[in-house]
């Protein structure tokens, strides 16, 4: 169990990015981040995963991971936690990967780094999870520069990624919104199938939200302004910005179906 | 490195690059070593002492071949040229490619040796400006740095003459065989060039490590030394290498002082005693030579900046 | 200005290394004043392409677009000029579609200063009224374009096109990369703008919804080619 | 207070500059007149600097340096950036096409750096102001024509020049009023730092003995002239490479001020 309490972070100007968030986040749960950009949901990844150095300054509160708190871990400790116990999905993955390195190698690298294997055998496993987020052809992908896949693809590599490594908390930064139709479906469903461990789905994709997350929380100015289960969250949505999230959620709804029923 | 269509092309144009910059370079000391105040004749007559008497002048511009219009005396110098034949020199009669050839080595020598222990200095100060670049002591080093650019290379040159060797009698003003002969002269480009590159490089790194690229491979579990010597710090050095080969051209150009201070007989030298002598031979053979290394330095910089850039997306903060 | 028709038109370019690109394969489409058309598409499609040609930033390499039977492709500058209080245009780029170095009022008041004989006075009280009506705080006018938000530097690019009341409008990803909220405010005040002043728009993009709310007929273009044509 | 202390840390180096170069208005005695009793006078009432080997007044020959110095790198740079700019919107093409043989020809003139040229011209012609003046501008006007090029054309490829053109301008307006402001603070950062390596290369020049003509005092002149009696009088070496080495930072602070308000802005 990932609890956040009152979690509250300043930058090292001294601007105010997170005050009180309290968050818990199950294992096989999905819980869904949403707001406004710039309410300090790219903080939260980075205060958790712990990699900011000196410029995120924490200022209260406590994140305990399965009852141990990790702010109070040694820098080495939670670097090693990361990739390993808390997993992440990127944005942009055009611009994620290193473009001047192969994908395999970079694939292969993260896996040996985590779970101490052989080349060989991180070859394999690279493989299969690749198979896996249905990239069959598993040589040329691997051998290709990241410029050469296009978005879709390099997404669903960096799932083959969390797949591999299974980390018991897997952090989501928008990872459809780069995406077109059939692409942020195909990732839904692959996050929907991924039981190893809770899920931190920060997204502006109504769609995907209600499909994986079972429950819903709001943010705005590093605030969270309502936490609800998500059936609930959309049939009454109590802040300002959530009714008007919600209301344009459901008319982009209705107007796909009108418009899938005319073709 | 994929050989596509588009690299081909590329190729030939810089070659097409390189014989314009020579041909348009020696076109300019054609036309300007005709418009030059003193004529070459004339020169030449007063250094045999012999009497400047019209038909005297009329008979060794015939000999030099300065009679004909200017175009002919181009393409005959070119057609020669290209066999490798620049003519002698009128002032010692010496063949002009042997004393180009000589000159070309000495130049070479200082400019390599100079890029070398630039290279080594940019990347320890570079690497050391980025270590502590959030400390006091990395303002004060790029600060020093900054003002480094601005000292001129042939003042530390003409320092070193004066304070080491004549006050302190550490080495001789003339006269050391070997390497000793380049090295004073190579060290005086190495601070200005390397206090230029250093804060560079270190800005790079911060930028490199900045990246997306970087944090997502922070959030895979790679520690931050590894993120910095196998990704940012490569990628960061060879940003710099374009810039770095025109920053040598640049330094190639200084040497012909330089070399005046310290005596060395390299391309300025032989510039500047073809000029003072009023010696077309030399002055047209060394300026091709001149065009041809700075244009070569220059081309490397743009071959090297395109393959960085096809294949990898190594876009650099600024040049 | 009653109609613009595309007859076949085709635009290639040559891609990075070298080989011929077909981004607009003889298309042909006309355009009613008064009723909207949509063109739908994925990125890359040729869409944007169909929006520049239209709007004579580029010109087709084969095949014809006719403003009321008139062949624009030997237009030269300032025909086109002439034209432009009729056909306006608002474009997505994200890098920005406003001048760097030009106030918002600078930007805002572009086309009235090269397209009507406005005074200074004047282009300043339309400039107003029209950012009441888009929902823009008029102290923004002094402030550099770069402090803006991207839902105020798309409406002020909207207000732009809007302020030299043109007939014909081509809306190009106008609501591509906008959070939900900004997309409707945005949309709303599109639509609004239609029934005051009859407008048509020509809106290029992939947003099913904003389609079907403002426009009556719907183009699908995929790799440069209309593979659908729907009435709502 | 943010803007006003760019303004001021600006403001420093071009009045240091402009002092320098306009000091020898306010020169104490005659730089050329020599007074041999006087060789080597102390820093005196009439002397402020003292003398130098010919008795000559050192703080005149310094002021009367910087506006050799600095007076033809600073003019030279005025007529460069004013034509230079000019000229280079004129040839931009807007039209997206890039003449590959034009592209060449451009790439085949800049490839010789400034100094190269200085040094073909001074070498043939001899040195004279006029010479430098001509050799300075025309090979710095080169490279900043093709600079003033390619930041146009690709300025010109971005949107906000299209909606610009969309909204009736016409290609002069949008490179003169729309693209020329964005691109102005990269030229004068271009040419602050070429002005830098121009005065290190004129004095390196004058003090390898290709100096201004006979009767024209420089800092690089004058710096050849002390080193013969260095151990004498050490300071008169020191003045000259003080002045050359401020003069030089300061148009490095200049271009580096300008580059770092441009990407602020």
């Amino acid at each position: 169990m990932l609890t956040i309490a009152d979690l509250s972070v300043k930058s090292r100007d001294g601007k105010q990015l997170l005050s009180n968030v309290s968050l818990r986040l199950d294992k096989g749960e999905c819980v869904g981040l949403t707001g406004a950009s710039g309410a300090g949901k790219t903080t939260l990844i980075r205060t958790i995963m712990g990699t900011s150095g000196k410029q995120l300054l924490i200022s209260g509160g406590d994140i305990q991971a399965d009852g141990k708190s990790i702010l109070e871990a040694s820098y080495k400790e939670r670097r090693a936690m990361c990739g390993r116990y808390f997993g992440f999905i990127p944005q942009n993955s055009m611009t994620s990967f290193f473009s001047n390195v192969k994908i395999g190698k970079q694939i292969i690298e993260t896996y040996r780094l985590n779970l101490s294997m052989t080349a060989a055998e991180a070859h394999e496993l690279a493989a299969e999870m690749l198979r896996l987020v249905n990239l069959s052809d598993t040589d040329r992908v691997m051998s290709s520069y990241p410029g050469q896949l296009s978005g879709g693809m390099l997404q669903r590599v960096a799932m083959s990624i969390v797949l591999g490594i299974k980390p018991t908390y897997l952090l989501a930064d928008e990872p459809t919104s780069a995406l077109d139709r059939e692409n942020r479906a195909l990732l839904t469903e692959l996050l929907s199938g991924y039981k190893d461990g809770g899920i931190l789905f920060i997204s502006h994709d109504a769609e995907a939200i209600v499909s994986l997350c079972s429950s819903v929380c709001v943010m705005e100015h590093g605030r969270i302004v309502e936490s609800k289960e998500t059936g609930l969250l959309f049939r009454a949505p109590q802040h300002p910005w959530t009714k008007a999230f919600v209301n344009a959620a459901e008319r982009s709804r209705r107007e796909n179906a009108e418009w899938k029923q005319l073709r | 490195m994929n050989l596509t269509r588009g690299t081909v092309v590329f190729i030939l144009r810089k070659i097409l690059e390189v014989i314009l910059t020579v041909l348009i370079v020696t076109v300019i000391s054609f036309v300007l070593v005709q418009l030059s105040p003193v004529d070459a004749a004339e020169a030449y007559l007063q250094r045999n002492q012999t009497p400047i008497t019209a038909e005297t002048l009329e008979k060794t511009r015939c000999e030099m071949g300065l009679n004909e219009p200017l175009h002919v005396q181009y393409v005959n110098w070119l057609s020669k040229a290209v066999t490798g034949d620049f003519g002698r020199s009128f002032v010692n009669n010496k063949d002009v490619l042997q004393t180009e050839m000589s000159a070309f080595a000495f130049t070479i020598k200082i400019i390599l040796l100079a890029g070398i222990f630039e290279a080594v200095l940019i990347i320890l100060v570079g690497s050391l400006c980025y270590v502590c670049r959030n400390r006091i002591s990395g303002h004060i080093i790029s600060a020093l740095c900054f003002a480094m650019i601005s000292i001129p290379p042939f003042f530390l040159a003409s320092e070193y003459l004066d304070i080491i060797v004549v006050k302190m009698g550490v080495g001789s003003v003339v006269g050391n065989a070997g390497i000793m002969r380049y090295l004073p002269a190579a060290l005086s480009f190495v601070p200005g060039t390397a206090a230029f590159f250093a804060p560079l490089l270190a800005t790079n790194i911060t930028y490199q490590m900045s990246l997306d690229s970087a944090d997502y491979a922070r959030y895979r579990g790679l520690s931050e030394k590894r993120i910095l010597f196998r990704y940012a710090m490569p990628a960061a050095l060879i940003s710099i290498i374009p810039s770095f080969f025109q920053m040598l051209a640049l330094n190639l150009a200084g040497a012909i002082v330089i070399e005046q201070v310290f005596s060395i007989p390299g391309l300025g030298y032989l510039i500047m005693s073809g000029v003072t002598d009023r010696d077309p031979p030399v002055i047209h053979a060394t300026i091709l030579l001149l065009a041809i290394c700075l244009s070569l330095f220059n081309i490397s910089a743009d071959v090297i900046r395109r393959i960085i850039s096809h294949n990898t997306d190594l876009s650099m903060v600024h040049t | 200005m009653e109609t613009i028709t595309v007859k076949d038109v085709s635009r290639t370019y040559y891609d990075t290394n070298g080989d011929l690109f077909k981004a607009l394969d003889n298309v042909s489409l006309e355009w009613k004043s008064g009723e909207s058309i949509a063109v739908m598409g994925e990125s890359g499609s040729g869409k944007s392409t169909l929006a520049r040609l239209i709007i004579g930033l580029e010109k087709p390499s084969s095949g014809k677009i006719l403003f009321d039977g008139e062949d624009t492709s030997k237009w030269r500058g300032n025909r086109w000029r002439r034209c432009r209080t009729e056909i306006q245009a608002a474009f997505q780029d994200e890098k920005g579609t406003l001048s760097p170095s030009r106030s918002v009022m600078q930007n805002a008041e572009e086309a009235l200063c090269n397209l009507t004989s406005m005074k200074k006075s004047e282009r300043y009280e339309t400039i107003l009224r029209l950012m009441v009506q888009m929902g823009l705080s008029n102290n923004l006018l002094s402030v550099p374009v770069r402090a803006l938000s991207g839902g105020e530097q798309r409406r002020l690019g909207l207000l732009r096109a809007l302020a030299v009341r043109p007939k014909f409008l081509v809306l190009d990803e106008v609501t591509a990369g906008l959070d939900l909220i900004t997309t409707e405010s945005i949309l709303d005040l599109l639509a609004e703008y239609k029934n005051d002043h009859g407008c048509s728009y020509m809106l290029i993009t992939h947003d099913l919804s904003a389609a079907s709310r403002l426009c009556s007929r719907m183009f699908e273009i995929e790799h440069g080619q209309i593979i659908h044509e729907s009435v709502q | 207070m943010k803007l006003s202390k760019k303004i001021i840390s600006i403001a420093i180096p071009i009045i240091i500059l402009i002092s320098l170069s306009f000091g020898f208005i306010f020169k104490p005695n005659d730089p050329h007149k020599t007074h041999i009793l006087e060789k080597y006078a102390a820093a005196s009432e009439t002397y402020p600097l003292g003398t130098d080997a010919l008795g000559r007044c050192e703080l005149s020959r310094l002021l009367e340096g910087g506006k050799a110095t600095i007076g033809i790198v600073v003019l030279g740079a005025a007529i460069v950036l004013v034509l230079g700019t000019a000229l280079g919107l004129l040839f931009a093409r807007t039209n997206g096409r890039s003449g590959v043989l034009s592209d060449s020809f451009l790439n085949a003139i800049t490839a010789i750096p400034p100094v190269a040229y200085l040094i073909i011209m001074i070498g043939i012609w001899g040195n004279s102001i006029p010479t430098m003046i001509t050799a300075l501008t025309v090979s710095l006007i080169l490279r900043i024509i093709k600079l003033v090029m390619t930041l146009a054309e690709e300025e010109y490829r971005k949107a906000y020049a299209r909606c610009a053109f969309a909204s009736g301008a016409s290609h002069f307006r949008i490179l003169t009023v729309h693209i020329l402001p964005v691109i102005l603070p990269e030229i004068v950062q271009y040419l602050c730092l070429s002005c830098s390596d121009m005065i290190l290369a004129i004095s390196g020049f004058s003090f390898i003995g290709l100096n201004l003509g006979t009767n024209v005092i420089d800092w690089g002149y004058m710096l050849s002239e002390a080193r013969t009696n260095f151990d004498m009088r050490p300071e008169l070496l020191f003045f000259p490479i003080l002045l050359i080495f401020i003069s030089s930072l300061c148009f490095n602070i200049l271009g580096r001020l300008i580059k770092r308000g441009k990407a602020k802005c």
